[in-house]
């Protein structure tokens, strides 16, 4: 994907999704929404991360083969697991326990709009009217470690980090990190700090397309896609 | 109330087919996701044809539903829930999914009222009681309960103690509580006593009345 | 936090009797039914002689006690925590066990208050924020954290998850979401995926260190 | 038992403990206080009403036998039980949950006293300072039908229903039912109505060891306490 004036070609939703998960720790349990986050899934290698679901459970690392599936095994967003021996199942009071008492570490979801502040809007288009909540009101307010991957702009190549949301928000102030298609920025002390570009990208083309000043570390660093 | 969490696994599918054939009115729906499967196949199997709880508003028995997931992503097609919306604007009322399943807990627990950080500074906050604690800003939440749930069971034993498989459980246990009158599609009864006693998801207590599906139903 | 309900079933007796010999001063306990068994019996076998929570009273490494049930009904002999809470008198805080448990259960599940009728008219709702809902009146209680939960289960497998048996279940699994570090005292450890994954009472993610227990312990 | 004005025997712990069970109705859960109330167990002979304990078990029926017992099968007293294929365990947040809840459908326990408006008092007597409220707060406040046995009179004949309950108070407006050494009292709007007396007592002996008012129905009947 590349617009006229990009220095070069914008990473893939598998692109950004893989590096997402560089900044996952060993030992933690993680919570991937639906779309580009779920993608997240496939490249997880290391053991000790446990994948949670709103629906309950955690433990699992694979979608089902599509001629063994149960209804009974099935992530939130609708799509059946394969069973391991780490998984373990509860119910929906005991899902989001773990959610707003603070037992998910990180949890990694889509946005319309991030601010700056780290604010972010990711269930309802304004013009629509209408949208779905599900758990993503909870795993914003309640998670440690907020990391929103999307693609940097809209099709019409609008910014989408913005100084104030103007869609509905979903939560405020709990942005940690932005992965997108050309770059992965931290949000701290209510600014955006592009840490990584992707490859081709630099600063200035990256500000052309962001709805809010971005500060920069000393060095910026490329993304190295291909070593997550 | 209807059970599950959305999706085939833990719906009460075969009681929603029969309350969809009842000649009644005004019914308000308590479900989590809602409506979306008959549109976009959520959480069914390819070869069979979703049924969700969109039913009750194609059918027109129910005129509220009470959810957090009642539209898919994608606007079109339409949902039955968001064409019944564009006419009925304040009957789908939207809660964040913890926060609903909480307020169902509270009922079945005498808790009145609980807070939660959920929802602060969005429009779930509109027009609720806040308060800061250690600092923090709260929403004030209240019980939500029914008088009906449908729920859906793997087995149940004589004394109505349940147990659920995997992710089937969901909303299943906390509606059974909170309802005047439980009513469960299970899909195996066995004898007192023959369930680990350590291990009943749903006490008999909650449950009122049980119904035992056809083996190999054409629905899972 | 110490788990258990009082009694010896659930209670983490080695592990107390490991922490009331650390050289320590000034700790909270946060316990149910605490410091009456050695009095009279409660909840021991007749030929064990029973260890309580009055043990860190009557070492000196506690200071301050959070509990519902601290004395027995008779007022002879006297009970280490009685004989405390003599000259602490505000070092005994009494709770209502379903609020107690309530505040821990909160304390893990992100709930910062909630509403009980529990304690309304009493002097538990002396000093505390009210209000009325339907016409009810219900006291605000908030959650209850810990540092530290020792807790006491009967089997765990390797990747911490815990089965408790009978009425040994009560207080542990909440104390295990509610504490900085829960360390639990086992009978028994299984390979990771040998417990029915439908039927884990407290997950694993909960658990910080498992200690296990030597084949016939002295204490039950 | 029986003080020098008494116009009959008093009933003993056994017969008030059986004479309560008399109240209880079918395919109801039922909790019982320690002392009187715990020797209630014995007597309930209807296999559809379950015993619930604090502790995380309904459905019990027998203590266990002395040389059989098992830690991790005890009542809220501190009883051990023998298991049957109607109990099932939980933990003290679900106990709690259907105390609260309201889904015990009757509590018996005991008092210090108990006054004409149904409140109780029944955890600390004020001279020593310190008492233990256990489930005692939760299961008053919270059951549809809380029935109060206990001795009529304390030790020094003085009356245990009164106007107003000096003690520290478990629950206010509470108390449906009193089940006495001498009779069965009701309380209904605020009065202390007397349904039944213990054999050969009649409504003015029991005015004298009550401290309130006695308000009767036409016809009173004596405890049929050999018939339950």
């Amino acid at each position: 994907m590349r617009y006229h004036s990009d220095p070069a070609e914008r990473l893939n939703k598998k692109q950004i999704a893989k590096y997402a998960t560089k900044f996952l720790k060993n030992n933690s349990i993680i919570n991937l929404g639906i779309g580009i986050p779920s993608l997240c899934a496939q490249y997880i290698t290391d053991p000790t991360i446990l994948l949670h679901a709103e629906n309950g459970v955690y433990g699992f690392n694979k979608f089902a083969n599509e001629k063994n599936i149960n209804p009974d095994y099935m992530d939130a967003g609708g799509n059946f697991l394969e069973t391991n021996k780490n998984m373990v199942f509860f119910d929906s009071v005991e899902s989001f326990n773990l959610i707003r008492g603070g037992h998910i570490d990180t949890t990694i979801l889509g946005a319309f709009q991030v601010s700056k502040n780290g604010d972010i809007a990711n269930w309802m288009i304004p013009k629509r009217g209408i949208g779905s909540i599900g758990g993503a009101m909870d795993l914003c307010a309640n998670t440690k470690n907020v990391i929103v991957t999307m693609e940097h702009t809209t099709k019409l190549n609008e910014p989408k980090i913005v100084e104030k949301c103007e869609f509905p928000l979903t939560a405020v102030n709990c942005v940690n990190k932005i992965v997108t298609d050309v770059g992965v920025f931290e949000i701290n002390y209510n600014s955006i700090i592009l840490k990584e570009c992707a490859p081709g990208w630099d600063v200035l083309s990256i500000q052309n397309i962001t709805g809010v000043k971005v500060k920069c570390d000393k060095k910026i660093v490329f993304m190295d896609i291909d070593n997550v | 109330m209807i059970g599950g969490f959305g999706g085939s696994g833990g719906q009460p599918t075969r009681l929603m087919l029969a309350l969809s054939k009842k000649k009644l009115k005004g019914l308000t729906i308590i479900g989590n996701v809602a409506g979306i499967s008959e549109t976009t196949g959520y959480g069914w199997p390819k070869n069979i044809k979703p049924v969700d709880q969109g039913i009750f508003f194609r059918t027109g028995i129910a005129d509220k539903i009470i959810c957090s997931f009642p539209v898919p992503a994608s606007q079109n097609p339409k949902s039955p829930i968001e064409n019944f919306w564009h006419n009925n604007k304040n009957s789908v009322e939207i809660i964040p999914q913890g926060t609903l399943i909480e307020k169902i807990r509270c009922a079945g627990a005498g808790i009145p009222a609980f807070y939660t950080s959920t929802g602060v500074g969005t429009i779930i906050e509109n027009n609720k009681e806040t308060k800061f604690i250690n600092n923090k800003k709260y929403i004030l939440e209240y019980a939500l309960s029914a008088d009906y749930a449908l729920i859906r069971a793997s087995v149940a034993d004589e004394n109505g103690n349940l147990q659920f498989r995997g992710t089937s459980r969901a909303f299943n246990p906390a509606m059974a509580t909170a309802a005047k009158i439980t009513i469960v599609e299970v899909d195996e009864i066995v004898k007192a006593g023959s369930l680990d006693p350590n291990n009943i998801h749903t006490l008999g207590i909650h449950v009122n009345r049980i119904i035992k599906r056809r083996k190999n139903d054409i629905y899972p």
